[in-house]
């Protein structure tokens, strides 16, 4: 009952952190507009006539641009909360709609590098703990060094060059509906979510080596060789789960650079996803787009950082009762 | 049943394998309780490790054999090593939060204990683990068996792991230091369960510890292992009435022992130590000075801590000084005691104005500081002295020795050669004067607590708290630094307010007594007074508990009712 | 511990070196470069490796080899500015982070939470995108975007080293606290700041390849290795090598920082100096 | 014996992953980037008139060989005094199902003449002054003067004709699905990813369209979309990079279909003062060797041009004017020192990091300039900025890379046009010359052929002595089509643009 109480405070408190940084990231996002130069108004008149003052008066109430900031400010931020994102000015499409869209993408992109990186990264790590200081240790972790350095957009280039274009094993680009073409839509997914998936595994695994590292040297692991417990038990049981904690701290703190990475990837693999959209939408200047689009992305970020407080809360029972 | 014959343990090193046990042989009988004894670096910790085959990697047997039952352990592989662990031979270690596995409940740890050796269903290892529990007198074990290592006291963790390795009724416990991080009410209790458990289970036990006291209170036979090498070897009552080795001689005369009240603490020569004359044992003590008024006074202090374990959760007021008074006489020591969390370091940093009092007063010199602001308080800081309990975490490891001393001189100014200055500290506290130029990381314990010392002397304070300064220090490095304090203290005509939990300690260098528990001042009064007749239930608790050589336990319960 | 430094130590000159070696050159590379790195040579446009051109040309028949000693410049400045900025900015705010009133800390450590909570190109990805890029630009840019890591690290570092009781034995003296900060604390987080400093100067690398990989860099003319990168790998089924070249050099040198990042850290950690 | 067949059937399942096409007759056209919008009405660039010449149809459009094409219009008659055109419809049927009438060509043509609108050619399309609906299959648009230019006008794929209902529709929700008249109907929009078309069955060409989907798969990235094509992702990609071409027509699966169309050129801000003197403008003209812009920024793929950008074949075009310039390094000096700028000057040349082709024309013209004494710093921004600046002339000269929207020479007075609005897209900012607005608004109403052959000679000889735009070449505009995809053309020269009219031809194998 007790423990119930802590983890619901537990939950809740880290909900409300989530909850403020959003809301001061929208507040930001909200600014792009008038921080950023380029008129929005010029750019979706001008193309081939030039526009006159009078039009662009008349686009701008359009818009409603013509409003104090202020009272802009609380129309957004009100449509926001009812996850109404306005819409493009240039294409006139409701924003919601198309990060609805775009989101679940990336979300598909990330989660499945997030796991090839967590298959590969915690084998190697842990094969690297465990023989330590042998030459299977030293070429483990020098590889991790190399993976961590090697740029996303080289490796991609490389995977394309490889597996696309040589061996013609995989598609180089392009996404496909789960429901039209299951087999196909994971084809699809391989090459750029192994892309983005490369350098986060190099993280995890060295990680997870010094992680294992440590917990190998603690008291309670000798005190279990102590009680008689095989080495396999130990590792897997108790040093892996202990271990996991900082592993799974450093795939929250790498999330970043992973969402960073869709960007490159996407791009790479034309893979319709969030960053797809605001890439193009800062080209274009489609504030709207881009304003939900940053929103959606780091509404993502803070709640996938909240899933990972969440479990490692439940990694670690420590957290859930510590004292501020 | 356990024979160790001329056992050599080495570690690996760049320069080849350095001998750290050497020719280390003894014998332990079923249902005895042997007590290795030793200061830090003798090597008992290793010698146990080498016993249960347990060695970091880079230790290795270098000779000898380890004969259990007839068994050579050395010679068995690690699989058949296994089944002893646990089963035949377990083992209890010093720090028991640390020994429990932080993210499983200790009651999944002690179920899994007992199902590594026995083939019983979880349901029957469970009601057998309960059973173990309530032998220990723990109560409402089933929230035990619920909770996380963490949010047990340290008592209780390590009745969880006593109750781990005699699960299996082995024959030998090997017990590693398993009262030191604990307070001494809960050692008594723990050390209760160990003679009980002795007793019933039948199994021997191979007690390891630095503490002469705990080693007087259950062992039957004792040895005693210096630089890696045994010295000596004999019964209870042979080694602590004729003790043989020259050693084990000065190991018991350097323990500041209850009721024994000396001037100066001999200490132990070693051959090559840095150690400076002063400090010898046949210096003559300077005459201490007459007491004079109250040099410090603290009127009802109180401090409040308010702690929220979650956003949403109830504020909790934890009060951690409560209505505190005390007065200290100048050129006279205050002992304060308490056990851990009675809120004696909350008073030390209140008193130092390192924390915000809430209500109360400090009267210095009869200037209440309580309230003064920093810029005010400034001039009487350099008057107030501390020295810390941890002589690796009060020296700022990036500043020179010389720096170090010199920072109080650099702050407040005054001091004209502060070269020289130091160099007068250096000797006043015994070390060379080429120490100025190293830096902390190439001191020994007791030596960095010696530059403590000199930093707060810097500026000839009249006050100086000592929070726990001598409770991490080996037993004849402690004996050393109190001397050194009780000759300063007539030196240089000092006061010192003096936080220890350890009883004894506080015994020999007070000459007032304060005795603290739950943020209130329980007793206080003259040092002979207290020991000799104490007041207060709590205080007679806590004398009872503590080891005394000569005396049986049974005898100090009944002496102190 | 010993024997895998000991293994590790060819690889950390190795490393040590050739960052000696591109510190160097950028700052007297043009000197080295064989030809005017900005020399259009139209006739000679994507050449192989040949006597005359070691590493051959790019798509304006310029030599690869001169753009590539000239190209370490701007990528050593952003990286290496960016992280100084980053470094002064981050620390500053996590000490007072730590160390300020209650209310100052708060809001810092909030901001920098919120700052965080963007994924680093994102954030220079609006900047750059908006507006105009160029190496100080970017070195800003980059800095401020690094700036929170810092902070978050300067900040639990020091409310860990406040801890110590050195902190509270200066404090109990009465020093002031530009004194404990100056004399006490930074001393003491120093070490892990310096880890971070060799992460963020790979990390800035990277990111400032990445945004001239997307044509939000370095404005040409100018080379940095990373736009090279980013042309180059439109050039693939012409001239493979072109690529090769910047890919190869900007991963040696990220991989060299990382390597003596990962011998910082070791040789840093006090639990391993012990 | 089951095995065997399992087997089979595996390797058939994994046969027909491997190849993009599910149906039977789908063609995957990567184009190179997203419409922003479905507005018709708007030109925002080549991807949405691919898209948009799918879906609709105009009264009039070009056909593949360049010439007008009746569509909606069976035919249609110039009135004598020029001053009214009248259209007899087709019985043609909206993709909703309801017959094209004349209220719907008014309907879409008066949105696209409203003064308060914001159409792409609104300047064009007001010389109409009022469009009559004679019947329900007969429109009339009434001319304030003769124009040769409007039926050209009217068959860009800006022109085309909607439901009147669906414009009312469109003017309250911009997110309805598109409707109009063309061999493809709208599914669906995929943002970031595709727009879908599949078959109009009642489309008004007979046998027409001869594939059952049309899949418009956005590619952004240009290294991305020849990968596509390599691999087989998709069957036709647009906007070919120059240096991918060669390699391209190696691969046996693989042709390019190939056209020069649009132009690279500069456009002067003539309040800069250096550029305020005609001869500074020739200076530069001669002073830039074509090669290097073409071998550098064009991987050798394109033709020089020494004078106006006027197609071999188009009004205006002669032969005499073809070689006015000559890369002449010493005569751009003697111009200079003429001017007054013996010594050189500095300036800024705005362009794009977004096209590395315009990137890269930037980069060649700075460094041929060099070499008259023209300090060039390039201002680079993405292509947004690029035309804020433009819109704005923020610049002191700007890369041009653009072509003529229309066949009739009237196309040269977007370019070319002084009048009231000076700073434009397309012409060199402030410039005015009272002589060439003249011989513009002439030709354009002239209907006699000679009479406006010889307007746009003499128009010739002004612009190229004034020179206010400046051009070096004539690029590259390639598709490339999978050897399985028959049909698609290219379409010559400004009208490349255009090309994705002849979806309606392409059959795949």
């Amino acid at each position: 009952m007790n423990a119930l109480a802590g983890i619901l405070a537990f939950v809740v408190q880290k909900l409300a952190t989530a909850l403020t940084q959003l809301f001061v990231v929208a507040t930001l996002v909200f600014s792009i507009m008038y921080i950023m130069p380029g008129d929005p108004v010029l750019l979706l008149l001008g193309s081939e006539s030039s526009p006159s003052p009078e039009t662009i008066a008349a686009m701008r109430s359009r818009l409603g641009l013509d409003q104090p900031v202020l009272t802009q400010y609380v129309s957004w931020l009100t449509d926001v909360v009812r996850f109404d994102l306005g819409n493009s000015i240039l294409g006139g499409y409701s924003v919601g709609q198309v990060v609805a869209d775009n989101l679940p993408r990336t979300l598909e992109l990330g989660l499945a590098a997030i796991v090839i990186a967590s298959l590969i990264g915690v084998p190697v790590g842990i094969a690297a703990a465990l023989n330590r200081g042998t030459l299977v240790d030293t070429a483990l972790t020098s590889m991790t060094t190399i993976g961590i350095s090697v740029p996303v957009y080289i490796l991609g280039a490389l995977l394309i060059i490889l597996f696309s274009l040589q061996l013609g094993w995989l598609p180089s680009s392009g996404y496909m509906d789960i429901g039209r073409n299951a087999p196909e839509h994971f084809r699809r997914l391989v090459l750029p979510a192994f892309t983005l998936g490369f350098g986060l595994a190099a993280s995890i695994a060295r990680m997870t080596r010094s992680s294992m590292l440590e917990i190998l040297n603690r008291d309670f692991i000798r005190a279990l060789r102590a009680k008689g417990m095989s080495e396999r038990r130990i590792i897997w049981q108790h040093a892996l789960r202990n271990a996991s904690i900082p592993v799974v701290t450093i795939i929250g703190l790498q999330l970043g650079n992973l969402m960073g990475g869709t960007v490159l990837v996407e791009a790479m693999f034309n893979w319709p996803g969030l960053s797809t959209l605001l890439v193009d939408a800062v080209s274009s200047r489609d504030y709207p787009v881009v304003q939900g689009s940053v929103l959606a992305i780091a509404a993502l970020f803070i709640f996938i950082n909240l899933a990972v407080e969440l479990i490692y809360g439940l990694l670690d029972p420590r957290i859930r009762r510590r004292r501020t | 049943m356990l024979s160790v014959e001329g056992l050599s343990i080495g570690f690996q090193s760049q320069d080849g394998v350095v001998p750290t046990v050497q020719n280390v042989s003894f014998n332990l009988s079923a249902g005895e309780v042997l007590g290795l004894v030793g200061e830090s670096g003798s090597g008992k910790t290793l010698t146990s490790l080498g016993v249960i085959g347990l060695l970091p990697p880079n230790a290795s047997v270098t000779a000898g054999r380890v004969v259990f039952e007839g068994v050579d352990l050395l010679s068995l592989n690690q699989a058949e090593m296994r089944k002893l662990r646990g089963r035949r031979i377990s083992m209890i270690f010093q720090d028991p939060v640390a020994s429990l596995d932080p993210v499983f409940t200790c009651g999944d740890q002690i179920i899994e204990a007992i199902q590594l050796h026995e083939k019983i269903g979880r349901g029957e290892a469970y009601r057998r683990a309960v059973a173990l529990l309530e032998r220990e007198h723990v109560k409402d074990p089933a929230r035990v068996m619920r909770s996380y290592p963490h949010e047990l006291s340290g008592g209780q963790c390590q009745r969880i792991m006593i109750a781990m390795a005699v699960a299996s009724r082995p024959q030998l416990i090997i017990a590693d230091e398993p009262t030191t991080a604990l307070d001494v009410t809960v050692q008594r209790q723990v050390l209760d369960i160990l003679e009980r458990l002795n007793e019933e289970v039948g199994a021997a036990i191979l007690l390891i510890t630095h503490d002469l006291g705990v080693v007087y209170e259950i062992a039957d036979r004792v040895i005693v292992m210096n630089g890696g090498r045994l010295l000596e070897e004999a019964t209870r009552d042979e080694i602590f009435r004729r003790p043989q080795h020259d050693y084990t001689k000065a190991l018991l005369d350097a323990m500041p022992a209850l009721g024994k009240r000396r001037d100066r603490l001999p200490v132990i020569e070693r051959g090559g130590a840095t150690d400076a004359p002063r400090a010898m044992a046949s210096a003559a003590p300077p005459a201490p000075r007459e007491p004079g008024p109250p040099i410090l006074e603290v009127r009802d202090l109180s401090k409040t801590f308010l702690i929220k374990s979650g956003m949403l959760a109830q504020t909790q007021r934890y009060q951690a000084v409560d209505n505190v008074s005390l007065s200290i006489a100048r050129h006279t020591t205050l002992g304060l005691v308490g056990e851990s969390g009675c809120g004696k370091t909350s008073l030390s940093r209140l008193i130092m104005r390192l924390t915000e009092p809430d209500s109360g007063q400090i009267l210095f010199n009869g200037t209440d500081i309580a309230q003064l602001s920093e810029r005010r308080l400034f001039p009487v800081r350099r008057n107030i002295a501390m020295v810390f309990q941890n002589p690796f975490g009060s020296l700022n490891p990036r500043l020179s020795v010389q720096e170090a001393i010199s920072a109080p001189m650099q702050i407040h100014g005054g001091v004209a050669d502060r070269p020289r200055r130091v160099a007068d500290l250096l000797d006043a506290v015994g070390l060379p004067r080429n120490a100025g130029q190293k830096y902390p990381h190439e001191f020994s314990g007791g030596q960095r607590q010696r530059i403590a010392i000199a930093r707060a002397l810097a500026l000839n304070p009249s006050l100086v708290i000592c929070d726990e300064a001598v409770s991490a220090l080996d037993v004849s490095v402690q004996a050393q630094v109190l001397n050194l304090l009780k000759d300063l203290q007539a030196e240089f005509a000092l006061t010192y307010l003096f936080i220890s939990h350890d009883l004894s300690v506080v015994e020999h260098i007070s000459d007032t007594i304060a005795v603290m528990r739950a943020g209130r001042i329980v007793e206080t009064g003259p040092a002979d007074a207290i020991f000799a007749a104490p007041q207060e239930e709590y205080t007679r608790i806590l004398l009872a508990a503590v080891p005394r050589i000569g005396i049986e336990r049974e005898d100090r319960q009944e002496r102190l009712q | 511990m010993t024997l895998f430094l000991l293994r590790m130590r060819p690889a950390v000159a190795a490393s040590a070196l050739l960052l000696a070696a591109v510190v160097a050159i950028a700052i007297i590379g043009p000197a080295l470069a064989p030809y005017n790195p900005y020399e259009i040579q139209h006739l000679k446009v994507n050449q192989p490796s040949s006597p005359q051109h070691w590493l051959g040309t790019d798509e304006f028949g310029r030599d690869l080899l001169s753009r590539l000693l000239i190209g370490i410049r701007p990528t050593v400045m952003v990286a290496m500015g960016a992280t100084v900025i980053a470094a002064a900015f981050g620390t500053f705010l996590g000490i007072v982070g730590a160390y300020g009133p209650r209310l100052v800390s708060f809001g810092i450590m909030r901001s920098v939470d919120i700052l965080l909570a963007f994924p680093p190109i994102l954030l220079a990805l609006l900047a750059v995108g908006f507006w105009q890029s160029g190496v100080v630009s970017l070195m800003a840019v980059i800095g401020v975007v690094y700036t929170p890591h810092f902070a978050r690290i300067a900040q639990s570092s020091t409310l860990q080293v406040m801890q110590q009781e050195y902190v509270q034995a200066e404090r109990s003296m009465g020093a002031s606290p530009l004194r404990i900060v100056f004399r006490a604390i930074l001393p003491n987080i120093l070490s892990p700041l310096m880890v971070q400093a060799t992460l963020t100067i790979a990390a800035a690398i990277l990111l400032e390849s990445g945004l001239s990989f997307l044509g939000l860099g370095i404005v040409p003319p100018e080379p940095s290795w990373g736009q090279m990168i980013g042309t180059a790998r439109s050039y693939l089924s012409i001239n493979p090598m072109y690529l090769v070249w910047p890919a190869l050099c900007l991963a040696m040198t990220v991989l060299a920082i990382n390597i003596i990042g990962d011998y910082l850290r070791d040789l840093l950690d006090p639990r391993l100096r012990q | 014996m089951r095995k065997l067949i399992a087997t089979g059937l595996l390797a058939a399942a994994l046969a027909s992953y491997s190849t993009a096409g599910m149906a039977q007759s789908t063609v995957y056209f990567g184009i190179s980037g997203e419409p922003t919008t479905m507005d018709p009405m708007m030109q925002t660039g080549t991807t949405f008139r691919t898209v948009k010449l799918g879906i609709h149809r105009g009264l009039v459009n070009y056909d593949v060989d360049g010439s007008i094409s009746h569509e909606l219009a069976e035919s249609y008659e110039v009135a004598p005094d020029g001053l009214s055109i009248t259209f007899a419809l087709r019985d043609a049927l909206f993709h909703d199902g309801s017959p094209v009438t004349a209220a719907d060509v008014k309907a879409s043509l008066d949105r696209i003449r409203d003064p308060e609108g914001a159409a792409s050619f609104r300047n064009e399309l007001s010389a109409i002054t009022d469009i009559e609906v004679v019947d329900n299959k007969t429109v009339r648009l009434v001319l304030d003067q003769p124009n040769a230019a409007m039926i050209h006008y009217l068959a860009l794929p800006e022109s085309v004709i909607m439901p009147a209902s669906w414009i009312e529709a469109f003017e309250a929700d911009p997110n309805v699905a598109p409707i109009g008249a063309g061999p493809f109907r709208f599914v669906n929009w995929t943002r970031g990813r595709e727009i879908v078309a599949e078959r109009f069955e009642d489309y008004y060409k007979e046998g027409k369209p001869h594939l059952d989907e049309v899949h418009y798969v956005f590619y952004g990235d240009e290294n991305a979309r020849v990968n596509a094509i390599r691999t087989g992702d998709v069957d036709i990609i647009d906007y070919v990079p120059a240096r991918e071409l060669e390699a391209l027509e190696a691969e046996a699966e693989i042709r390019t279909e190939r056209t020069f169309g649009p132009f690279m050129g500069l456009q002067f801000n003539t309040q800069f003062e250096p550029f305020s003197h005609p001869e500074v403008r020739q200076a530069i003209a001669y002073a830039v060797d074509r090669a290097v812009i073409i071998n550098t920024a064009f991987n050798g793929i394109g033709t020089p041009i020494y004078g106006l950008a006027i197609p071999e074949g188009y009004m205006g075009y002669s032969e005499e004017t073809t070689n006015y310039f000559t890369h002449d390094v010493e005569r751009a000096r003697e111009l200079l020192a003429e001017a007054g700028y013996a010594d050189g000057f500095e300036a800024r040349l705005l362009a794009s990091a977004q096209y590395s082709f315009h990137q890269n024309t930037a980069v060649a013209i700075q460094s041929e300039l060099a070499k008259i004494g023209i300090t060039v710093t390039l201002d680079l921004p993405d292509w947004a900025n690029r035309m804020s600046k433009a819109s704005v002339a923020d610049y002191d000269f700007m890369v041009m890379g653009s072509l003529g929207e229309i066949t009739d020479p009237d196309w040269l007075s977007n370019y070319y046009y002084g009048g009231t609005q000076l700073v434009r897209n397309n012409n060199s900012a402030y410039f005015q010359d009272d002589r060439i607005d003249e011989l513009l608004d002439q030709a354009r109403v002239s209907t006699d052929q000679e009479e406006r052959e010889a307007l746009y000679a003499e128009f010739a000889d002004r612009a190229l002595e004034l020179s206010p735009l400046v051009f070096y070449m004539w690029r590259d505009q390639s598709y490339a089509v999978r050897e399985n995809v028959q049909g698609f053309t290219n379409m010559p020269a400004f009208l490349s643009f255009q090309s994705g009219f002849s979806i309606e031809n392409v059959t795949v194998e």
